[in-house]
Order: structure tokens, then sequence, then C-alpha cells
């Protein structure tokens, strides 16, 4: 099986056990990715903040590119890149104007649908659970992960049209496919403040405080993830939580395929796992 | 246009809403064109649209037709009849050459005394612009005997009210 | 703190509703927006307070509010608003709003970050987030924040330290310079969606 | 030969000042046909009267045109004093020389060439009338009252002591509706059971009324004064007429965790039930759904253990046909469901957790735990884990006032209501704190805002003026995050309790009944009334009337005073023997009609049906149209459809609407 894979600037840098982990689960599924030729930064926040058309365009010259390489199916693993995707494709579907100036601005035109799909979808709808579940070799029992799917998989709802925005179940419905349990928590959907986690890092500070003891009171003992900034964010603040608000979270952050490596029995330093700020030592411990 | 010309016009108008308006531009003392001549019918939905053009061929230069507001129709949807079927009349009136400015629609409810005296006065003013409307009675008068066949016509915009009513 | 208003006090708001499409008028300060907005206890004007103020015409209070600049573009608020108003659009557009008509951010942290990104985006196409990081401390004079962290995102490996440029730049170079501000929007902006 | 009378009203100086009176009535004279013409001061008066009474009878006439007021004003005067001189009143007509020509116009000659005009025009029309006679309708003296909460109950009993029959169909096992369910009641904080019980015991004791409860309203036919009603009596699976309601069969049924629907699942029931102590009839039903000896065939304690021996497991629906004169829809309203689980139309309130967290309940489960008959026998505990709450926050306008996710409507009781339960709450827990968020207050009603102010005043709610955004759990505590936008900041509130004031919102089920009775709805599903102020309990369809919350949401003063309205308009309607109407009807040419039926489609009265016209052999020839005079209300709008020409409009007739248009200018 071949997709259309767009990794992003993160998945190359901030967040290589991120893209790391989901090429060793896609070689351990055989699924074969393939990038989307030169492609370009989304834009994240800074360019829709800044300039309306730019945050569009920068987003419609992947899925341009992605058309002209005659993908059609193309895995967007960063959820900020996945949320300014499918921005762009609604805004231009509700606008032919605007199609028209993306037409002249990028000097082309998407020339067949690109479906757009999040690290969630493309497993639970391309993938087939069905078929995860067959290839699980350590099943993540006794595991208490907390779900935290942030802003961008989830809202604008009618925009990503993805899960419940208020309490949504398709990470959870994941981890208990392999075999782990997701704890019932208040905070899936809570912002973590990652666009302001260079600028304004009192912000997230407070954000991702909340955040951790909202887990830590479910009774969570790590926080899955499937943004590449809620991970950084929550990952390399949380030291500077516990000296700001005198608190002791020491909770691993990890991406989602980092824990469906585990399940498939791919190796932990195969996934990423000795890269992160606060240690995943207990958690490799089990595998 | 001949600004001494005073023009006949025809009101249809309905008896629950806007007559009882008229009715209270005149309690209410506001004073307005005595042009008009009002034709008191239950509801906008009776007015046939043969009704105007008999109203034509007697002379009027002008015609008014005025019901309930949308949704406050007694009969609950007579009036939305009336506007239909009004929509395709000004049509055929466009396409037979007639000014669609000869037949104005409006909407007067009970409590709209001064509505209806806005309305009288422009539609006055507006058949007064338009001047007499001599071709069409000419035209009843030289071919008296023919125009009959004209009622073609008025079968396609029947035709075609009733395929918008459904 | 006193309004004067006039006759044109929809002028405002019906700039912001033709700039973005919304209807600004729909807001009858439930305060929903403000409740759940995570940046709530950081910001001066709350988002119910900044419609209120767009709808009063105040637009020179809007557009040095820090409130858009704070705004982590979540929108949590959009969601929830019972009258279907994307409130962080608003915000979005108050912000380009301000950009366009050269008011200096209030949040100046907010908008040396923004710079950056985008410098690095322009001439890469892609993000260098080393070089973002220290272009972003160097506008903002803070030359050493989160200096500590540095080192150890470079030892786990996690920031390239030369940048890594797409192929094409010339398209990158051509979206930057030919975008505008807003997207074009027919003149009958504000019809609701439903 | 037509001999016409006009009679030129001065009206005092009213006409007279603008209209040359004599002049025109002189002119008039010489209108073709025109037998007789005078003028006169007051023709309304007894001696004007008088003048025209003389006239018919002296010269007669053939027919009479007033030249006065409006006719909305003095038609019926008219057409009673020709009456009195033998001539048919509807061959009298009124030219509106006042309202719309004296009054109006200033030009002492314009407006007098107008009034002859105008009167010329009805002396064409008056040509053409013919004598009518009203339409009379036999009136079946008996009325359906659909729904038996507090405004059902009302009406009947209304229209019982007013000593007319009634049948109250009510399709839950006992009526009491909503009402029952409520603690106390605003503003004065009297007990719900303890006014609505003796309510309902009248309406089952009432000698003139007929009680059929677990029954729903299967067919309506007919028109007013006389509709055929099928209703269908639910299989309760027992005798009525053996049951003694002794409790027994509830007492010993084995199947006990049923959600009680009287307790808003709060409290649970058997299998055999009796919704709640003081229901009536007190006559348990069985629930199919849930009873082990429907479902396997076991069991079947309750038929064992049943002195009387009442229990009938082959019980099967049965149907019961009355006549009825006047029907009165009583079937007030549901709770918007805030819980989208249970309705994925709804968008829902994801973010309040509702269905999540158990101590998240609507304003009717509060009022559940805070009733005396309720499942904590009015001790507040809440349903998680039984402790008293000791912070609760309320929130208002859940659904209501929201386009996103509920309606865009005021529900009107919730402000009301939640100001009760603050104090209910604080008379039951004296060191409780109740929080109130709210947008506005909206407490327009005899002694409401002084209530509401007792509330803060006096019983310490803290009202909050904001929405809230999310309600998560933590540490066993309700964290609510709301804003207060009066001070500009955001609240975060700890509670034990959240109450949500619920919209309230149309019955699920009304559609399909509103349809069957020919009822308007608007797009929430509220009953249509005639008119929103003259007409507020009529609804477009003769006969049927309106009471309560199945028009829009109302507490319960309001329901019961358009109850009251409702009896008073049926009781009217049956103070006669016979229904009068004006003959404005339409009338269909049979011999013309070609069967198109685009009439049918058009009438919005279903008047119109479908008759078969039969040669001496008895084969159909044809289909045609046919008015039911009964249910027409003469707006004509069938008229102007037919293709063939063959409906005619009584009193409006194409003949005289063509005489009035050939009249119109000279």
């Amino acid at each position: 099986m071949a997709y259309g894979y767009y990794p992003g600037c993160s998945l190359h840098s901030t967040a290589k056990e991120y893209g790391m982990s989901l090429m060793a689960v896609c070689r351990k599924l055989s699924i074969e990715l393939n990038e989307v030729e030169d492609w370009n930064c989304c834009g994240a926040t800074p360019a829709h903040t800044t300039k309306e058309e730019l945050g569009i365009a920068l987003a419609y010259s992947n899925l341009l590119n992605a058309s002209r390489q005659g993908l059609e199916e193309v895995l967007a693993p960063c959820a900020a890149c996945y949320n300014r995707l499918k921005t762009a494709k609604y805004a231009l579907n509700h606008s032919e104007l605007l199609q028209k100036r993306m037409d002249e601005i990028t000097g082309g035109k998407v020339e067949h649908e690109v479906k757009v799909f999040n690290i969630l979808e493309f497993f639970r709808d391309i993938y087939g659970q069905d078929n995860l579940k067959a290839a699980i070799l350590k099943p993540l029992a006794g595991l208490n992960v907390a779900c935290y799917y942030g802003c961008l998989l989830v809202r604008p709802s009618k925009v990503v049209n993805f899960d419940d925005p208020e309490d949504p179940q398709s990470m959870d419905e994941l981890i208990r496919l392999l075999g782990g349990t997701s704890v019932n928590w208040s905070c899936k959907t809570e912002c973590c403040g990652g666009s302001h986690a260079i600028p304004e890092t009192d912000i997230v500070l407070e954000l991702g405080k909340r955040i951790f003891s909202s887990a830590q009171s479910a009774g969570a003992k790590m926080i899955a993830v499937a943004c590449p900034l809620c991970q950084a964010n929550l990952d390399m603040r949380q030291h500077q939580i516990n000296e700001k608000y005198k608190t002791d979270f020491k909770m691993p952050v990890v991406y989602i395929t980092q824990l469906m490596g585990l399940a498939l029995g791919i190796s932990p330093v195969e996934l990423g796992l000795n890269s992160h700020f606060v240690s995943t030592g207990e958690l490799v411990k089990q595998f | 246009m001949n600004e001494n010309f005073e023009p006949k016009i025809a009101a249809f108008v309905c008896t629950w809403c806007t007559y009882t308006g008229a009715d209270l531009a005149g309690t209410s003392r506001l004073k307005y064109e005595p042009n008009v001549r009002v034709l008191r019918l239950p509801c906008t939905g009776r007015i046939d649209f043969s009704l105007v053009i008999k109203a034509f061929e007697n002379g009027a230069d002008g015609v008014l037709i005025s019901g309930c507001h949308p949704n406050d129709c007694h009969y609950n949807a007579g009036n939305f009849h009336a506007r239909r079927r009004f929509a395709i009349f000004r049509k055929l009136l466009e396409f037979t050459g007639i000014d669609p400015n000869r037949v104005q629609f409006s909407w007067v409810s009970a409590a709209e005394g001064a509505k209806w005296r806005d309305v009288v006065n422009a539609v006055t003013d507006e058949i007064r612009k338009l001047g007499p409307f001599n071709e069409y009675q000419k035209l009843i008068h030289d071919s008296f005997p023919f125009r009959h066949e004209d009622s073609g016509a008025e079968e396609i915009s029947e035709k075609e009210q009733v395929e918008n009513v459904k | 703190m006193q309004l004067k208003l006039d006759n044109n006090v929809s002028q405002f708001a019906e700039e912001i509703e033709s700039l973005s499409g919304l209807k600004v008028y729909d807001c009858y300060q439930c305060g929903k927006c403000s409740a759940g907005c995570p940046v709530g206890q950081f910001t001066e004007e709350s988002p119910t307070r900044l419609i209120r103020l767009i709808q009063l015409n105040q637009k020179e209070a809007v557009l040095n509010s820090r409130t858009p600049y704070l705004c982590a573009t979540c929108s949590t608020c959009s969601e929830r608003c019972p009258m279907n108003i994307d409130v962080a659009k608003i915000m979005e557009t108050v912000r380009i709003l301000a950009s366009r008509e050269h008011v200096k951010s209030p949040v100046k942290e907010v908008a040396a970050f923004s710079g950056a990104f985008l410098d690095s985006v322009k001439s890469n196409g892609r993000l260098f987030e080393f070089g973002m990081t220290i272009s972003f401390n160097l506008r903002n004079l803070t030359p050493l924040k989160d200096a500590m962290l540095g080192p150890v995102m470079l030892q786990k490996g996690k920031l390239a330290l030369w940048p890594r440029s797409i192929k094409n730049k010339e398209r990158i170079k051509r979206i930057f310079e030919k975008s505008s501000y807003f997207e074009p929007r027919a003149e009958s902006t504000g019809k609701k969606e439903h | 030969m037509a001999r016409i009378g006009v009679f030129v009203c001065h009206c005092g100086e009213n006409i007279g000042r603008t209209v040359d009176c004599p002049e025109v009535s002189r002119r008039a004279a010489l209108l073709r046909d025109v037998f007789y013409s005078v003028d006169y001061k007051y023709m309304c008066s007894d001696p004007g009267q008088n003048m025209i009474k003389d006239a018919i009878r002296e010269h007669g006439l053939t027919g009479v045109v007033v030249a006065s007021c409006s006719p909305l004003m003095h038609e019926k005067t008219f057409r009673r004093a020709v009456t009195e001189a033998g001539m048919n009143p509807f061959l009298c007509e009124i030219a509106n020389i006042r309202e719309h020509c004296s009054w109006v116009h200033e030009d002492r000659k314009a407006a007098t060439d107008k009034a002859l005009d105008l009167i010329r025009i009805m002396v064409e029309k008056v040509k053409h009338n013919v004598a009518l006679e009203s339409i009379r309708i036999p009136v079946t003296k008996k009325a359906l009252v659909i729904g038996g909460g507090i405004a059902g109950i009302q009406a009947a009993l209304d229209i019982a002591d007013g000593g007319k029959e009634v049948i109250l169909v009510e399709k839950s096992p006992s009526i009491g509706g909503h009402m029952a369910q409520l603690s106390e009641t605003f503003p004065t904080l009297d007990c719900s059971q303890c006014i609505l019980t003796p309510k309902m015991v009248s309406a089952n004791t009432h000698k003139n009324i007929k009680l059929y409860t677990y029954s729903e309203v299967e067919k309506v036919s007919g028109y007013i004064g006389n509709f055929q009603v099928t209703i269908r009596k639910k299989a309760r699976y027992i005798d009525e007429s053996v049951c003694t309601g002794c409790g027994i069969c509830q007492e010993k049924c084995p199947v006990k965790k049923i959600p009680s629907e009287f307790n808003e699942g709060l409290g649970m029931r058997k299998a055999i039930y009796v919704p709640f102590p003081q229901a009536v009839p007190n006559k348990p039903v069985i629930d199919r759904e849930h009873c082990t000896k429907f479902i396997n065939g076991k069991c079947g304690a309750c038929e064992k253990l049943c002195g009387p021996k009442a229990i009938r497991f082959d019980q099967t629906d049965s149907f019961i046909t009355e006549d009825i004169g006047a029907i009165v829809v009583a079937t007030g309203y549901d709770l918007y469901t805030i819980d989208k689980k249970t309705d994925n139309t709804l968008k829902g309130y994801g973010e309040y957790g509702y269905g999540k967290y158990p101590d998240v309940v609507s304003g009717l489960q509060f009022e559940r735990l805070v009733s005396a008959s309720g499942p904590t026998y009015g001790e507040l505990k809440r349903p998680s884990d039984g402790k008293t709450p000791e912070t609760i926050v309320f929130i208002q306008c859940v659904g209501s006032r929201d386009a996103a996710k509920g309606v865009s409507y005021c529900s009107k009781i919730c402000c009301m209501y939640t100001a009760k339960h603050t104090m209910l709450y604080k008379h039951k827990v004296h060191n409780g704190k109740a929080f109130v968020f709210y947008m506005d207050i909206r407490a327009g009603g005899k002694n409401y805002d002084e209530f509401v102010r007792r509330a803060i005043e006096e019983d310490g709610a803290v009202y909050l003026r904001g929405r809230v955004s999310k309600i998560s759990q933590e540490d066993g505590k309700l964290v609510v995050m709301g804003a207060d936008t009066l001070s500009g900041a955001q609240v975060e509130i700890k509670a034990d309790m959240v109450v949500l004031a619920t919209a309230i919102a149309a019955q699920p089920d009304i559609v399909p009944l509103a349809q069957k009775l020919g009822v308007g709805y608007d797009q929430y599903h509220f009953l249509s009334e005639a008119h929103p102020k003259l007409r507020p309990v009529e609804t477009n369809s003769a006969g049927i009337f309106l009471a309560g919350a199945c028009q829009a949401p109302k507490d319960i003063p309001e329901a019961v005073a358009q109850a009251s309205a409702a009896a008073s308009k049926v009781l009217g309607l049956f103070s006669s023997l016979e229904l009068e109407r004006e003959p404005y009807v339409a009338k269909v040419n049979e011999n013309t009609c070609s069967g198109c039926e685009f009439c049918l489609m058009a009438c919005p009265y279903n008047a119109i049906e479908r008759r078969e016209i039969k040669n001496r052999r008895g084969e159909v020839i044809k289909t045609v149209s046919y008015v039911n005079e009964g249910k027409c209300q003469g707006c004509g709008t069938c008229v102007s459809i037919c293709r063939s020409k063959s409906i005619d409009l009584m009193g409006f007739t194409d003949e005289q609407v063509y005489s009035q248009i050939n009249a119109m200018f000279v």
C-alpha cells in the first residue's frame, strides 16, 4: 500500500522521533509512504495571522505538488500541518474567488482532489483497525494513557470534520486496540498554547500545568499526542512547570506512533523514545 | 409626462389586512391622492390576473394589488399564491411590451395606515409619470372582435401559475 | 472611560464584516468565548469585550489590543459560540488589519516570532528552527531566552544547525510577493453559514 | 329588473364636510337601475334605518347600497335593517365613502366624484348579488381535549363545569403532565402537587368528563361542530374496571431497575407500575418491553397475586370513535435534548458533560431531587454519591437562544424557575451557595421580578452575567469555567452539582398530530395560533383551539389562562344549536369542472373533496371537485387557480367582481 506523505518541518527536526517512529511503524506494516516532492512549510499560525492569503497559499502549494505527483491521499501526521491543509481545502471549496486568487498566486491549479488524513484517520480508516490489530505483538497491557488531542486535530470541527470536538474518541479507541487503557479525563481538547511556545512562555506554563494535573488526577501515567507542537511544548516545558508551580510531574509525552511501535514490537531506540526531555525509562522498561 | 394628468387606478385588496389598513388611514385622517378605486376581496389569493386585464380594458392606467404581509395571511397562504402569480404576470407584461410598473404589488397590514397612504401616493406618482395607458384601450377598441385571442397568453400565464403554486 | 458615539457607530464593524465575511452584530455578548479562552487570564480585553468594542466603532482601541496577539488560535471560542460566530477569525482579522495599517503590535514577542518564522520560511521554503529561534531572540532583544533548551535539543538531534531548503524557492518567493492581506470576498459578505 | 336604493350618509359632518352628499345622492339617482336615492344625516340611527326599511317596502327595492362608513363598521347593522324589511341581508352592500374617501381627501370635488364612483361600483355589484342563506352547521356539543397536563385539565374542567361533555385524552398512564413533576412553583413557592392533585381528581370524577389515559388520537375527520375522532386506547394489560389499585402487583414485580420517566431517570420503577403515588387514574400499566412475562413467558407474579384478577396479558390496543364538536389541543412541551447521544440530529453540549457526569442534571431532574415525592423524598442529595451539595452552579439558557446548538428562541420560564431553584436549595441546605450564570433576567410578570430579587437579596444567590464554556471533573468536584461579562473576567467555580436550565422544546411527536388536525406549526414545531395578538387560542382550523405550551413556551399561570380562554371559546361555540357563518364559500360548477384537482392542492383548508359523478347505471362518468362548506373559509384561492372557471366564490363571484370593474371608471 502506497500513500502520499507530507511530513512538514517538525518531523525533520523538533519532532524527529515522530517521523522516526512513523517510518518504523510503516515499515513494519508494509505501508509505503511517498513524500510530497519539494514540499514547503504549511505556514502554521504565523502565516495566516499575518496575511490571510499567505496562510492559504503556502498550504495550497503543497496540495498542488501532491496533485502533480498524482497523489490522491496524503497523510499529514503533524496536527498543525493537517489543520492548515484542511483549512485551505475548506476555504477553497467555499470560495471561487479565492480559488482564482490561488491560481494566480501559485501559478497552478490542483488537477484532482487530494484527500488529507491525520494520523488517527489514517490508521483507522485507511489502513484499517483489523489489519492493525492482527499485527500487534506486545499489547500495551497495564498502560494508563491520557489521550491528548489538543486543538488542531478537532477544531474547527466544520473544517476538519474528524471527531467530536468536546470528547473525541479515535485516539482512545486506538490505545484500547493496542491493549492499553485510555483514561477518562477533561483536558483532551484543551489548548496547550503551542503557538505561543516560544514567544509567551508564561501562558504555556499555565496551560501545561492544567493539562498535567488533569491527566495525573485521572490516573494517567503518560500523555499520548499526535501533534509535534503539543509534544514539544508539554515535554520541553514540564521541567519549567515543575519549577514554577512547585509540582512534581514526571509524565512522558509520547507520540501515538511510538506507542504503536512498542505494541508492534519495535525497539524503543528505533522509535526515538530516548530523545525525550522527560524520561521514558519507566515505559521502555516494560518492553 | 403630463403633470395635469390624473391617472385612474384600480386597487384589489384583501379584506383582512389592506382594506382594514386603509380604514385605519381614514380613522387617522391621513390624506392621500384620490385616484385609487378600491375593490375589496376576501384575499389576494382570490385575484385572478384577468381581473387586472379587465381593469385595463375598462380604462385603468394602473393597478395596485395589496394584501397581508408574508406569513400573515388570514387564509395561511393566499398572499403567496398572489405573489407567485404576480411575479409571472409581470414577466408576461414585459414580454408583451407593457411597462410592468403599471401593476404594483405591496403588503399593507391592518396596522399600516400610514403605509397605505404612502403606497397610494407612490403608485399614483408612478402611474402619473407613465402617463395614460392609451395603447391598451386603443387596442381593445380597434380589435375588439379579436381580443379573446389575446387570452391565449392568459392561459399560458395561468398554467405557469399553477406550476409555481405546486 | 467614555465612548463618544455618532451615526457612524457601525463603521468599523462593517469594515470587519466585509474583510472577514462574518457577522459582528450577531454577537450578543454572552461571554462563552471569554469563559473558555485558554489565554483569558493573560488578556485585558476578553473576546466578548473586543467584539463589543468593534460593535461600538472603537477601532483604535481594538487594533492596539493585546488580545488578538495573545490568541492561541485554538478555536475553542468559535467551536462553542451559540451564534456561530468564528471568534478566532475575528481575532485573526483584527491582527491582519492592524498589520495592514502599520499599527505596531502591542505584543512585541508575538510579532517578533511571526516575523522570524516567516523570514525563515520565505528564505528556505521550510522552517529552519535553529535559525528562527536565534532570529526571534535577536528581534525580541532576549538573546538568551530558552538558551538552556537549545543545547539539549541539539544533543538530541532535534535542531538542525544548517537550513534544509526546498528546490523551487521561486515558488515561495512568488507566494510571499503576491499574497494579499485578505482573501477576496463577494459584495454580499456576512452570509451566515448553516 | 333591478330596483336599487342608494342611501347616502353624512355621518354628521364626517362625510358631509368633504363630500357633497345631496349632490352625490342626486347623481346616484341617475345611475342605471337606481330607483331610489336619498341622503340623511345619520343613516345608522333609528330614523336612518327606518328610511331604508320604508323605502324597501314602499318601492319594492331589490337591492340596497348604503354609502357610509366602512363595511367592517356597520355592514351588519344595515344588513339586519334590510332583513327586518323582508329583504335578504346579502342584497345589501356598503360603499365606504368615509374611511376611504371623506376622511382621506381634502378636495371637495375630487372627493364627491370619488364617492359617486364608489357608489356606482357597489350598485353594479349589488345588481348581481343573489339572496344567500347563512350557512348553518349543527354542533355536536362534546369537546375533545388532547393532553392531560395542567392546560388540558383546566380546559376540560372549565368546559365540563359549563355543562358540556368532554373527552380528555392523555398519552401517558396518568394525567398531571410536567406540573406533577415540579416540587414547588414560582412566584409563591406553593407545592405543585398540592394545587394540582385536587384538579386531577376532579377531572377523573367529573360527571361530564370521560378520561382516556394511556391513549392517543389516532384519526380525526370532519370539521367544526362535526368532527369524528378515533382514539387508540393502548393496552395496559390490566382490566381497569376490575383493578382496585391496591398496588400488590407493583410491590411484587421482580423487575426493578427501569429508570422512572416520572423521576426523570433519577429513580427506578417496576415493569408493572403506577407512574407516581398520586397518579390519576391510580391503575398500573405493564411495560411490555421490560416485563419478563412478555420477554420469555416466565414470571407472571402479578397475575398470581392480583386479588381481583385484573391482569390481562392478552389485552390488545382498542379503538373508540367519538363525535366531537370542538377540539382543544393541550399537548404541552418536552425538554430540549442536551445529551447528543440520545439524538444524533442535535449537536448537543459535549462541553457540559451531561450524561457523562452524573451530578450535571437538568432543571426538571433538580425538581425531582427537591420534591417531597422524589427519589430522595425531598432531601437534596446529589446523584453520584448522595452527598449534600454545598455549591451548586445553575446555568441558564442551555439550548435556548443558541442558534448553533439549540434553538434561537427564549424558553421564557427558565429565569424564573432557576431563581426558584436557588431558593429551594437555600431553604434545604442553609450553608449552601448557589451561583447562577445568566445572560439576561427575563422576569416580566406579576411579582416575578420581586421574586428574582428575593433570590439574590434574601437567599444569597450569586448571579454572574455570562455563559459557561466548559464543565470538567477534577477530584470529585465539577469545575465550571464561565465568564462574568460585567466584570470582564473569567470565572472558575468548583461545584458539587450543576443544574442546566434546559430549553423548552415542542413535543417530539407533535407533527403527525398537527397534520391529523390540520393545524399549522412553526419551524420549531410549536402549533400556530390564528392570530398572534387577536386570536391567540384559535387555530386556522375552525373549531380547534390551543392551550398551554404546545403553542409556545409558557409558565403555569399562562397555560391555565389560555386553557380557560380555549374553554370559553368552546363553550361559546356550544352555546348555540347551530353554527351560523357568512355564506361566502366556494361553489363548483360540476358541469364544467374537468377534475384537474388544482383547487385541491391550492385549498389551505382541505375543504375541497373529490366527488364521483355517476350515470344512471351507477358507472362513474367523471370525478369533479366538491366544496365542503363546513371547512371552506372563503378565501377564493381556488377560484383564481381554476383553469376552467368552474369554481366561484359566493359573495365575490366573477360576475360581481367583473361588474364592479366595469363600473370603476366611466
